[in-house]
């Protein structure tokens, strides 16, 4: 690594940061590129939805955490997983649909779980996370705790019902959560213009008597600034926080819908891409000499190694056993009944 | 042993699983300050405090929600529907969320939690508000529902209910709350969940029931006793898991039966005890299966065609005569 | 009548105007004082909320309209019906079930339905209404009409899904409709502030860039003019309002909840109550000169006799006949299928 | 005739019925600009304008009211789910309101409107997207619902349903989108609903089926042939009301029958089936109705473990011989 302005503690620190951020940012990018590959040639199957040109978010955030607090998101959650510990083999597991992953195949891409990090999913309906955010928040405040629950979702989810109910209820209730609309403008194939009649997303913080933030999603340092205070302010204060993030989505909605060309302009995708948020920091580091391009070549060699070491795990791990359908889906098996007794004996059931 | 109502019975389970266990708490619209709509919750906001004991706007599929994620985080939440009627509205959470989670999660995150209130019809709330859906939840893995009809069996599935780490749905009955019977005031009894009852011991015809139909059930074989009929009321009790068993040994036993439900038909609790019936008792059946259910109509206001819409005694009775091949 | 004050043409329209409202609001105290007596001797059963209090909002709204606009409500419906044009008779009649109630006794207090009038009912799910009237904007808005669709709601209702998915797709879409809070501070037995996070429940209009108002809901001719300028501006500019008026319920929420005494105290109540709408407009139509207190007292009898009336009416009448159970199911009841034709026929179906 | 898929099929359906009535509008999410989210309803927006075919937000409870509305002031809404998935939060509008509305108003608000969409699972898309709601909605009286299991039936069912003056709920499969079939060009042919097909003919049994279900059960069937069985197959095609008439002429005749579904099991469709069955073939049965239906689990992702959770054609065949009383 480059030695120029790490002389203080404070730079060394700055630099240990930065590095961290990179590798996180780089782990994230590297892994989708590969998933992307997998799903590609049917290693992946289902919907996939890619969170690369996000990456910030993920990172800025995440680091803005402590171990014991609480994150929960949408279906588009890889990077989020990532970004919080979780191992990539794992991860590349569940998408395999194999018995070694976060959630022993039966999940896959949209439901990552991970008790251990307080990761709690990877949830399919738009919106539906929402409200259990909240009640994670409540639990906190229940027992006089002191961690937070962030809360990923989309712009276009800040039109369903359900999210008006929670943070009314988070307001009203004064539950430390924080809840981070990632704005990439697009809801699958539908422009926020054609979608929400008040485009100014955390203007809705008002209706909640909530204070509303808006930062820019592909730096990750002023992410991670705003998540410190909207977290020191859920920490402390046991307030909530509605905080936007503008951000892109350099991919199409999953793995089923093309980048640009159709909803979304390709000069539009691409004046977005321009502000790629690794090359951003990169750049940044490069200029403040925290890294040369050597060090930078060495960790995106590192994470394409970890993303196909990932693979190589994934594809070795062997499938759920077949008695896996049947678990899990009471706490105590003994009482499902005759129904599902019945049904690995026998035809048809 | 101690005489009291199917509402009180409900309220003393709350009281003493919330006296047991910290980790429990209750919340729903009306449940705190108002004492709750029907007045189950009587005297809890007293006791506990409002931290455990908790109101919320009106906002079902928000505070469903917030059940689920307070569930994930280790608490035990009772999730109060003012009725079952507005549940519809939160039906996303507890089957998606709720049913699903230790599943998704591969059995990392159990959801250890009650969704009670009242179910069915009252007395001409008319449709929107006059519905039973125990068997849209029946239909779904990853529950269990219990439907109790008596005030000891309320208590005692409630408690089981809130002890359960799986999402408990409790069908009540807003006819029922006013109810006597015995209950059992030591605070460590439940009734197993899964587990049916024999309410009535007869040999001529099973009637398979369960929650406000067990009453309706027990008045129709009073009459039909009159008559030299003697029938099995088997109350289900917990409506998924079914307990087969007691209603194939049952039917063994009287070669008939009739299933009594408060829902509509098509697709009800009543076709799938007939479907068990048939698998487990074909050659043991004298006639087929008769149902009596709601008429297949949203339910009227007016007393008149409401009271032809329900299932009562007297349509009971009729459909036990008519497996008997007797005369009306 | 009173003739002081009408010499001109314009003092005898406004006189006209005043006689008409409180004509209008002393119908519907009567009527629904009537109705409690049916119900505490259970002439009338199930729910049975009561709008008494209210009745400056119904009577001011109404009279903004034209007949060929479309009313919409939630279960608190008397009072709005009766505004909007309904007779007593046959609204009397439903609620006592019978025959030749407007909806055939099949509906009842919480779901009366006029298709003459364009009321489009009394509905019982809280909130469930609001994305209907916007579907009814909506259809005028297709058919490139110039009606309105106004839909009244309680405060509570604000905080539910339905009502922040419907008046976001209603600004988006620039349709004809205008959303009223009948703000009258609790939703059964909960007051606003321990429901509600922003208690200035106009705020939320902002959410979806609509225009907001607030309103004294006593005040019939507050009610009047404001609805004037919010219907002109769906009728015009085909943009939605949301307007907050401010009114309080003298009775429980239902018949079976105490006026005060629990929730609610005896001193808030008797407060509120001094700003009664019907006296409010009787003492400045005594003070004006508009009528004299014979005159009051001769609309009042005339009332009051159309309530009894109404009651005679309806218990005159015939319960619905048995067949009715199956009419209306669907609207070629042959189809209705085995299931429903076996009913009637034999024991338990 | 000509081929077309199902997918095609739909689309023609919803065009020749925007071009033979003004009335009659598509709305829902990713209708228009995106072509739909499964491309049924592509190229209408260029044809039709935005006026009528509209594109909503992420409010499936929302602007299934908007259609309700719509229908009240008398536009023919055609509401698309994405898939009935998000409908579950849907459910008010279409239980309570557009399934009630001609009940509670006395036959003065008719509800001429159609929700559709993809139901049940397609590959790998784990619980919460995989979910098959046939049994919910045919416990609804008020709605009618219908699940075509080919090309030329989804043509004529749709086009019924967007005529149909009652709410009407169309059942798509995501997996039936790309299969192909003989379809009628002739735009007047419409397919009467609560009429079920026989597809196949045959006398040793009756599978009685619907919806995606009905290429499995074909499958089956010629499976089944090649080993001397010969099987009925009924396709409902109209889940609600029942074609209960088919359904006993065919059992009356072959004396088996085996139900396949997609859903879960518990107060499943064939369920129903199998009350029907006992209730009209009582004597004609040679052995208990066998079941065909999703194992009772919320859906998981892995390939082999989907596979072992659906009912399948294999399923099928094994449960034809089980109740013919062959070895497997
Ligand atoms: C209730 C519901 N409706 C529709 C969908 C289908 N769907 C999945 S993602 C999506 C778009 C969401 O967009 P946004 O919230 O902006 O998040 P992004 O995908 O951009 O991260 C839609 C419509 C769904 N999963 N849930
Ligand atoms: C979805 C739903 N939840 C709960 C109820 C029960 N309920 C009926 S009215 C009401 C209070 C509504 O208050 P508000 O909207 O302020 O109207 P108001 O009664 O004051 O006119 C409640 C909780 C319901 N009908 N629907
Ligand atoms: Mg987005
Ligand atoms: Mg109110």
């Amino acid at each position: 690594m480059a030695k120029k302005n790490t002389s203080s503690p404070a730079a060394a620190n700055a630099r240990d940061t930065a590095v961290a951020y990179l590798h996180s940012m780089l782990m994230q990018r590297r892994f989708e590129e590969k998933s992307a590959e997998a799903y590609a040639i049917g290693k992946i199957g289902g919907f996939c939805h890619l969170y690369i040109g996000q990456e910030a978010v993920s990172t800025g955030t995440m680091a803005a955490l402590r171990p014991d607090d609480y994150v929960i998101t949408a279906y588009r959650d890889h990077g989020l997983a990532l970004a919080r510990g979780m191992t990539a083999n794992e991860i590349m597991a569940e998408l395999f649909g194999r018995a070694t992953g976060c959630s022993g195949g039966k999940g896959g891409s949209m439901h990552l779980f991970e008790r251990k990090l307080n990761f709690l999913g990877g949830h399919g309906i738009v919106g539906g996370h929402i409200p259990i955010a909240t009640g994670v928040a409540f639990a906190i405040s229940y027992r006089g705790g002191d961690q937070v629950c962030v809360c990923f979702f989309g712009e276009a989810a800040v039109n369903i019902g359900a999210f008006h109910e929670a943070l009314n209820m988070a307001s009203l209730w004064n539950l430390p959560v924080v809840f981070i609309i990632e704005n990439n403008r697009y809801g699958m194939g539908t422009a926020i213009s054609r979608s929400t009649a008040q485009q100014d997303v955390v203007k809705r913080a008002a209706s909640y008597a909530m204070i509303g933030t808006s930062v820019d999603g592909q730096d990750v340092f002023a992410v991670r600034k705003e998540m410190d205070e909207a977290i020191e302010r859920a920490r402390k204060e046991q307030r909530p926080t509605l905080v936007e993030v503008r951000t892109t989505r350099f991919m199409g909605h999953s793995m089923s819908d093309a980048a640009s060309g159709t909803y979304r302009s390709k000069e539009e995708l691409d004046q977005s891409m321009q502000r790629d948020p690794i090359v951003l920091l990169k750049t940044k580091m490069l200029s403040d000499g925290m890294i040369t391009e050597d060090d930078y070549k060495k960790m995106d060699d590192e994470a394409k190694a970890a993303a196909q070491a990932a693979w190589d795990f994934a594809d070795a791990s062997p499938e759920p056993s077949p008695e896996e359908l049947f678990t899990h889906v009471l706490s105590d098996e003994s009482t499902v009944g005759a129904a599902n007794n019945a049904e690995l004996a026998g035809a048809g059931r | 042993m101690t005489v009291m109502t199917y509402r009180d019975a409900l309220n003393h389970a709350l009281r003493e699983e919330l006296t047991r266990d910290e980790s429990v708490f209750l919340m729903g619209e009306e449940v705190a300050e108002y004492n709750g709509a029907y007045k189950v919750s009587r005297g809890l906001l007293d006791e506990f405090g409002p931290k455990r004991i908790v109101d919320t706007p009106i906002t079902e599929l928000g505070f469903a929600g917030v059940g689920v994620g307070a569930a994930m985080a280790g608490l035990r939440p009772i999730i109060e529907f003012m009725t079952w009627n507005f549940a519809l509205l939160a039906l996303d959470q507890v089957v998606n969320a709720a049913a699903k989670m230790l599943y998704m999660s591969n059995g990392q995150y159990k959801m250890p939690m009650v969704f009670r209130g009242p179910n069915g019809a009252a007395l001409q709330l008319s449709a929107q508000h006059s519905q039973a859906w125990e068997s849209w939840l029946a239909h779904i893995p990853g529950l269990k529902v219990v439907a109790p009809g008596t005030p000891a069996d309320a208590k005692g599935l409630l408690k089981a209910a809130i002890r359960d780490d799986n999402p408990v749905v409790v069908l009540e009955g807003e006819m029922l709350y006013n109810t006597k019977g015995e209950v059992d005031e030591n605070p460590d009894i439940v009734i197993p969940l899964g587990k049916a009852e024999l309410k009535r011991e007869g040999q001529h015809c099973s009637i398979i029931t369960s929650g406000k139909m067990v009453l309706v059930a027990l008045q129709a074989a009073d009459q039909l006793a009159k008559q030299g009929v003697n029938v099995d009321v088997v109350d289900l009790r917990t409506i998924r898991p079914m307990d087969v068993e007691a209603i194939a040994t049952s039917v063994a036993k009287t070669n008939r039966a009739v299933v009594v439900e408060e829902g509509w038909e098509i697709c009800g609790i009543g076709a799938q005890v007939v479907d068990f019936i048939q698998r487990e008792c074909f050659d043991d059946l004298d006639a087929p299966v008769v149902r009596v259910h709601q008429a297949d109509v949203p339910m009227p206001y007016a007393k008149n065609l409401e009271k032809l819409a329900k299932p009562d005694a007297a349509k009971t009775v009729a459909a036990v005569k008519r497996v008997m091949y007797l005369e009306d």
